[in-house]
């Protein structure tokens, strides 16, 4: 169906050659700028891999994603500084926490649907954002934590933290390259087009909704613990709703239903603001008005257009054969 | 009253419809039989605007309306009952019914009943026990019992039926064409699909056959009923 | 470590300094004005010949408010960029997630207009190179409470928005009153954007407070003295540097009036009188010149270090800005100067806050006769 | 017996849908449910697959109760359904509706299909292979690749059974599956079905459409408003009194 | 006692205006089946263009509420014609005009923010300010305008849509636009009956709380997610539930301020959640 385009890394070896691309990126260039930049492509890309699951893949909207990521961010953060936990056991207890609460709040709020599931989610993240303001003894509220990455990680992890963030962003796009080319993706989608249609088939919908929504909450956590140690300064703002809403705009915009697509959305959402600086005042109005732009004339999103791009360059007897013909038919 | 001349159309460029020309005079009923994706559904979703045609022209009561909107149409006396139904499920009955009647003047007019509602709760009683029920919890069958009967509020002139007899129980089929007869008698033109070919050819002045979007057969009910061919085609092994 | 790499390039080159702020959405009400001010003073100190020469580059970058933003943004201004120095915007939370980043390249940020105490630390390990033009809350909290103790109040009430802004405020008036003998009898929050404040009102009254002391921005406090009419509870209020816009006035009519909140800028003095005249002329966008004139100062103190400095960035010019002394400024008090040192990174010093009145509808010079400052 | 229904009773509000109806199915038979429109067919079919919980009675499914389980438990026990209105997946192709039709039963698991471990990628290549058998079983290879809103409603009411048939379920339920499909088309249905019942499946059918049903079946149940007015073979059916006054009609129809 | 009191009243007139946003929500939804998450948007510029009608141009009142309703009507048009219309016409999802109503929003807070600035403005009231007491309680003429005038909207606009043709009509525009067609009815006319319907709904909420908390362009999210729960609590299928939500709302978010004021918020919405998870399409479900 056209809404939801299905582009995807078709290649297990496009993957590889981004993955080495990226591992040897920082010998080739110096400048922690981009690295920075390339880091925090790779973190939204993280949150927009698990938000796509859930949200083009099986269909359950989410405005409160950014409470999995602060999750993530403050578990390890809080554990690593206040009870001096070494970071690994810190970083494993943020993610299979985040999971846990993840999974628990699933129960209630994956019986609802459609808008009231998105006001339900939109509700989770203000509470957490609530929460995060107002327990100022464990979060330090809006003042928020800092995290003394070095001293905690130890200078060579610290140093190589690109490595972790990348590394990790690699294996979730594998990970979900794996399942949308299984038949546990194609259930997911399933679902996601007809709940009693696929119960039906056997498909156990209710589980296979909690397991994507807890697979994308510790994917965001995953991205919060990258955050909270590459910013050094974690507080309630960096998750709040608004960031929530703009994940959901990154995923619509990268191309819905794609990995590919997620990433893509991730670049924009990053690089775009970069680019606008120029215009100082107006760079928010541009911004939206891009974004406005390919909704309406790429309804792919920005995968679609790739994915287009691709074609003609790799494929150009093919595309403009089958091109020919659909003129042909047009014509008569 | 409806004349189709040389109609092409389909979907995302692939055509389905080649050509087809066919003839509604008034007062008729007629007849359009075929095989599953024949192209039949798609030729009624064309005539009432549902479907751009690509080609060719449709008149209507000798005015020409090709393309023209579904709700003009409406507006001018054609309804058109679509196979899949298109009711309001999250709507009761008795409102379904009530927007059957939305292309008659659509001024802030306070919403009431009138003997429409009547002609059609005589034809399909169980509607009138049901009016206040949400159209999507019907039974199937109800549910193209409500279908018909929405369609019939508007006071059509020529009514474009896409399988009535779609899930309805045989005791009712009877009496569905039964009060299709009653209504051609009243004046109202009908241009039916059907699947249960003897039952409508039967009752069909005229019918035409489609076979993968063309017409290749025509001639009266009794006529094409009566054809080797059809016999072997449509009513084969029974 | 790379601190050594960053400045002095040609001697035509000119100088770059970065500014970074909320430049859009809800904050560039205070962001705008900031980094207007900055390129005021930036055009002046060009026109008079620049930095022994050299003339002055402002790059400005929009944080959006978001901590995040801010971060890579400070990356971008020192990695690409190369500025020598960063002016740090309006809101707390963002210069503090910048001023991480910008401390590990060695590279000093002057803080225009945020006020969160805990954003200047000369002596922490995280933040070194971080300085601040204006004062912090505790300063404005600490003239606030004398004036509190002159005008005889004892028992204090203290509503605040649950931003960073007024958490930290509220802690500090905690902290601050409760030092100099005064009680804070309750303290109650609200969110950003609120629509209502009776409960809160009521919460204040029940606890049968002297005074109150809101530490909100311009449209919540408003509200809160409309609150207070209608209810028609008169007790006297003091506020925090946040209600300083003309939404303020606009909104609260004349309920506000009698209410008493600190300034920067002292409208009988001369230079800050001239400022005001040639900000409104260029931009008028800041009714109430808070946000403006602390870019434009905070612009004249870098310049003043650089040329110290002779334009190199670096440790010279954290020494150099450490070594500033009585640098007028057009904010503060009649005859106020600024100056640094290297355990002193907040510029200001006595006589800075001017109190301004609530009367008609409009902020009116109230005394600059405040007994204030540090401990 | 392979399903034993009894005393189920559902209620909407003040309307008994379905009321104290009791009956079976055996192994291997094609049975059939008719009855007059709204006469509570396809609530009875909810209540056995699942979709509805009725009020009163069992449903006994080689002889355990299987009220109150979620219907994909009930489809993992060997019991599918297709549904009156056709319901396909409007992302996929029809390939891939028959594959995940065969899901369940495909070994497949959320962990080892993010890993893709081998026994994924052979288990992919299995279904692909299931699926395409089925398409071939049912003429529709041609529109493997087709989306569902591409094909014609007959053509997605052969999707519709298989799907079913992909399921490995022992006994399907079907809703109306020979709705919309003309006299030769409905004869290659019934080949079609016999071919379905030789490979061991046991049916129950609900259906208007009497030649069909009268030539395939072995047994007939008859509800009329929510409640059994007679049950036996088509012959017994077609001379009840009270089901030709009910249902049938003077039988023009089915002529 | 009169404490309750007030915190009651102060929780009905706030609710009302978080009812007042919930119905332009209502409005769209129960004619498109969208949910608009420009709509908080739209309010601010409502309440921009009182701004601008009464303080940059000293327009009376009268002026004022003519401007407000003529811009509404362009951006309704816009909305529809520029928005809307293209991605329903290349089969966009749900989700992606969802979407799309989001950068909508941007575009017309970051629009309004360069052409009128991006401060905050404060706007006098519509009618003199003071008090009216009732016994031990008191109200602002304002806010008892906010309640009346929202009320007769959510009451007039109820009897449209549940009493009209018309309003009939709308209804079965959004549940199927198929359905609506072959029925004969003109589908663009009914969205443009609901689209101008909501923005000038909003536009209203605007006008009315301007003079309250000011107008400035980013006071749009936050009115949006008050209104946006409020509607959700009521029920997306019924006009009038909106109100209801957002009296609840309002009242809870009220007497929790008083007793804990920094988690009231959190609180309704924990509320909020709870009720969800027992009526999950809201108090008054979508169809009853
Ligand atoms: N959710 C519901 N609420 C109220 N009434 C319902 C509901 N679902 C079904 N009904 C009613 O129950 C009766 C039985 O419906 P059912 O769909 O089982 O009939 P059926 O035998 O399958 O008929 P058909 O042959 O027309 O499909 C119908 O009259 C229907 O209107
Ligand atoms: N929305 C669509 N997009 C693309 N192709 C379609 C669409 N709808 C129908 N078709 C194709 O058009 C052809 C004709 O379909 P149509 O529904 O008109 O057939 P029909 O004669 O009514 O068949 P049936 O008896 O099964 O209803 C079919 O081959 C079908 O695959
Ligand atoms: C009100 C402003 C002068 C203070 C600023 N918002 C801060 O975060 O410190
Ligand atoms: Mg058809
Ligand atoms: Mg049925």
């Amino acid at each position: 169906m056209k809404n939801f385009s299905r582009f995807n890394f078709n290649s297990k070896y496009l993957l590889l050659i981004l993955a080495l691309l990226f591992f040897f990126l920082p010998t080739f260039v110096n400048s922690p700028y981009l690295i920075r930049v390339i880091e925090m492509i790779a973190i939204f890309s993280l949150l927009g891999l698990g938000l796509n699951f859930l949200f083009g893949y099986t269909g359950q909207i989410s405005i409160g994603h950014s409470a999995f990521y602060a999750l993530g961010a403050y578990t390890s953060a809080i554990l690593e500084t206040k009870f001096a936990v070494p970071f690994y056991i810190a970083w494993i207890v943020a993610i299979v926490l985040t999971g846990l609460i993840a999974y628990l709040v699933s129960f209630p709020i994956l019986k609802l649907k459609g808008h009231y599931l998105a006001m339900a989610t939109l509700a989770f993240v203000l509470i957490v954002e609530t929460i995060l303001g107002q327990w100022i003894p464990v979060t330090g509220g809006h003042d928020g934590i800092t995290v003394l990455t070095v001293s905690l990680l130890g200078p060579w992890i610290a140093q190589n933290l690109y490595y972790f963030i990348i590394g990790s962003t690699i294996i979730a796009i594998w990970m979900l390259m794996n399942i949308s080319k299984s038949s546990i993706g194609r259930s997911h989608q399933a679902l996601r087009d007809d709940e009693d249609g696929a119960e039906s088939l056997g498909i156990p919908v209710k589980k296979y909704k909690v397991n994507a929504f807890v697979f994308s909450a510790m994917l965001a956590a995953v991205a919060g613990i990258w955050y909270a140690h590459l910013s050094m300064v974690i507080t309630p703002e960096v998750f709040s709703a608004g960031v929530s809403i703009q994940l959901l705009m990154m995923v619509v915009v990268g191309g819905m239903g794609s990995n590919l697509g997620a990433i893509l959305g991730a670049i924009f959402i990053i690089v775009l603001p970069e680019f606008l600086y120029d215009f100082q005042d107006a760079s928010m109005f541009i911004y939206g008005s891009i974004v406005l732009v390919i909704l309406l004339f790429f309804p792919g999103g920005l995968a679609g257009i790739f994915k287009k791009v691709s074609k003609f360059l790799f494929h150009r007897k093919k595309y403009s054969g089958k091109e020919s013909e659909v003129d042909v038919q047009n014509a008569s | 009253m409806l004349k189709v001349k040389n109609v092409s159309a389909g979907y995302d460029g692939i055509d389905v419809l080649h050509e087809v020309s066919l003839n509604v005079n008034e007062g008729e009923i007629v007849s359009l039989v075929g095989l599953n994706g024949a192209g039949k559904s798609t030729l009624l979703k064309t005539i009432s605007g549902i479907l751009p045609a690509k080609k060719g022209d449709i008149y209507f009561d000798d005015q020409k309306v090709t393309n023209h909107s579904t709700d003009s149409l409406v507006k001018k006396g054609m309804v058109h009952v679509p196979e899949s139904r298109f009711l309001f499920p999250a709507l009761s009955v008795k409102e379904n019914l009530l927007l059957g009647t939305a292309a008659k003047d659509n001024k802030f007019r306070k919403l009431k009943s009138d003997e429409l509602f009547n002609f059609v709760f005589d034809l399909f009683p169980v509607l009138k026990e049901r009016s206040s029920q949400r159209a999507g919890t019907l039974s199937g069958g109800e549910q193209q019992m409500l279908a018909i009967g929405r369609g019939l509020m508007s006071n059509p002139k020529l009514l474009l039926l896409d399988e009535p007899s779609l899930g309805i129980a045989p005791i009712l089929v009877e009496k569905i064409f039964e009060s299709l007869l009653m209504l051609n008698k009243e004046g109202i033109t009908i241009f039916l699909v059907e699947q249960n070919v003897s039952i409508s050819l039967d009752i069909s002045h005229h019918a035409y056959v489609l076979d993968l979007g063309k017409v290749i057969m025509s001639g009266t009910g009794k006529e094409v009923l009566n054809n080797p061919q059809t016999q072997e085609v449509y009513l084969g092994g029974f | 470590n790379s601190s050594s790499t960053q400045g002095s390039s040609g001697a035509d080159d000119p100088i770059k300094v970065g500014y970074i702020g909320a430049l859009s959405g809800g904050s560039s009400t205070m962001g705008v004005p900031g980094k207007n001010g900055i390129q005021l003073a930036v055009d002046e100190i060009n026109a008079d010949g620049g930095i022994n020469g050299r003339q002055i580059e402002l790059i400005a970058a929009d944080d959006k408010a978001d901590p995040a933003t801010s971060a890579t943004q400070a990356q971008k201004l020192i990695n690409e960029d190369e500025v020598v120095a960063i002016l740090g915007g309006p809101n707390s939370g963002t210069v503090k997630a910048n001023s991480e980043v910008i401390a590990q390249y060695g590279v000093p940020e002057l803080i225009t207009i945020a006020m969160n105490d805990t954003l200047i630390d000369p002596n922490s390990a995280t933040f070194p190179t971080t300085f601040r033009m204006t004062e912090d809350n505790s300063y404005d909290i600490r003239a606030l409470a004398e004036f509190l103790i002159g005008e005889g109040h004892q028992n204090i009430g203290v509503i605040a928005d649950n931003t960073a802004y007024g958490q930290s405020g509220t802690e500090s008036i905690k902290k601050i009153l409760e030092e100099k003998g005064l009680n804070v009898e309750i303290a109650v929050d609200h969110p950003v954007g609120a629509k209502d404040l009776t409960a809160q009102t009521l919460k204040l009254r029940e606890a049968n407070v002297d005074a109150v002391y809101v530490f909100s921005l311009g449209p919540e406090g408003a509200l809160f003295m409309k609150t207070l009419k209608q209810i028609d509870w008169k007790v006297p209020v003091v506020g925090g540097r946040g209600l300083n816009m003309k939404a303020f006035v606009d909104l609260a009519g004349d309920a506000a009036d009698g209410m008493i909140l600190p300034t920067v800028i002292n409208p009988n003095k001369p230079e800050a009188k001239e400022f005001i005249e040639k900000y409104d002329e260029k931009y008028n966008d800041d009714p109430t010149h808070v946000y403006s004139s602390l870019g434009y100062d905070s612009m004249y103190l870098l310049a003043a270090a650089l040329k110290k400095s002779d334009g190199e960035g670096g440790d010279a010019l954290i020494e150099a800005l450490e070594s500033l002394k009585d640098i007028p400024t057009v904010t503060g008090g009649m005859d106020h100067t600024a100056s640094f040192t290297d355990d002193k990174h907040n510029a200001v010093n006595e006589n800075y806050i001017i109190f301004n009145q609530v009367k008609n509808g409009a902020f009116e010079f109230y005394t600059d006769e405040v007994e204030s400052g540090w401990e | 017996m392979l399903l034993e229904v009894k005393g189920l009773t559902k209620r909407f509000g003040g309307l008994v849908a379905v009321n104290q109806v009791g009956f079976s199915v055996e192994e291997g038979k094609i049975t059939a449910l008719i009855g007059p429109n709204g006469a509570g067919k396809t609530t009875l079919f909810n209540c056995i697959s699942g979709f509805y919980q009725p009020n009163e009675g069992e449903v006994l499914l080689n002889n355990s109760n299987i009220i109150g389980q979620p219907a994909h438990k009930i489809l993992q026990k060997g019991l599918a359904r297709t549904f009156q209105l056709v319901r396909n997946f409007e992302g996929m192709t029809i390939l891939e509706n028959i594959m995940t039709a065969a899901h369940v039963h495909s070994g497949q698991n959320f962990l080892n299909s993010l890993l893709f471990l081998p026994s994924v990628k052979k288990s992919e290549k299995e279904l692909k292979e299931k699926a395409n058998d089925i398409l071939k079983f049912l003429n529709l290879a041609h529109v493997a690749d087709k989306y569902p809103n591409e094909i014609s409603y007959g053509q997605k009411r052969l999707v519709e059974i298989g799907k079913v048939l992909a399921t490995d379920a022992k006994l399907l339920l079907m809703d109306e599956p020979a709705a919309g499909l003309n006299d030769s088309e409905t004869r290659t249905l019934v080949d079609t079905m016999r071919e379905i019942q030789k490979t061991g499946k046991s049916i129950l059918i609900v259906e208007h459409n009497m030649k069909f049903i009268m030539e395939l079946v072995q047994k007939i149940v008859v509800l009329d408003f929510g409640q059994k007015i007679a049950e036996g073979t088509p012959e017994e059916i077609r001379n009840n009194e009270k089901v030709i006054k009910a249902y049938l009609g003077g039988g023009k129809v089915n002529a | 006692m009169d404490v309750y009191g007030q915190l009651l009243i102060a929780g009905i007139s706030t609710g009302s205006i978080y009812g007042l946003i919930a119905l332009a929500f209502l409005i769209i939804y129960n004619s498109t089946q969208i949910v608009n998450f420009a709509q908080g948007e739209m309010v601010m510029v409502g309440a921009m263009m009182t701004f601008f009608g009464l303080s940059f141009h000293s327009f009376s009142y009268l002026s004022t509420f003519f401007i407000v309703i003529g811009s509404m009507i362009v951006i309704a048009f816009i909305f529809q014609h520029v928005l809307v219309k293209p991605l329903q016409k290349q089969g966009a999802s749900m989700f992606s005009i969802i979407i799309g109503t989001i950068a909508l929003g941007i575009v017309l807070s970051e629009g309004m923010g360069l052409w009128l600035g991006k401060q905050q403005y404060g706007v006098p009231p519509i009618i003199p300010n003071n008090p009216i007491s009732l016994g031990n309680i008191t109200i602002l003429p304002q806010n008892l305008l906010i309640i009346i005038i929202s009320w007769s909207l959510v009451i007039s606009i109820w009897y449209f849509f549940n009493r009209t043709m018309t309003g009939l009509s709308l209804r079965a525009v959004s549940i199927s636009t198929e359905g609506a067609q072959v029925s004969g009815i003109k589908i663009s006319r009914m969205l443009a009956i609901g689209f101008t319907l909501s923005a000038v709904v909003s536009g209203i909420g605007g006008l009315l709380i301007a003079p309250v908390v000011g107008a400035s362009p980013y006071l749009g999210l936050s009115i949006a997610v008050k209104g946006f729960a409020a509607a959700i609590l009521g029920g997306m299928g019924n006009i009038y539930a909106g109100m209801i939500g957002g009296i609840i709302i309002g009242i809870s978010e009220s007497f929790f301020s008083f007793y804990i004021p920094s988690y009231a918020e959190a609180i309704t919405f924990t509320i909020m959640l709870f009720m969800l998870v027992v009526k999950p399409t809201g108090l008054f479900p979508e169809h009853s």
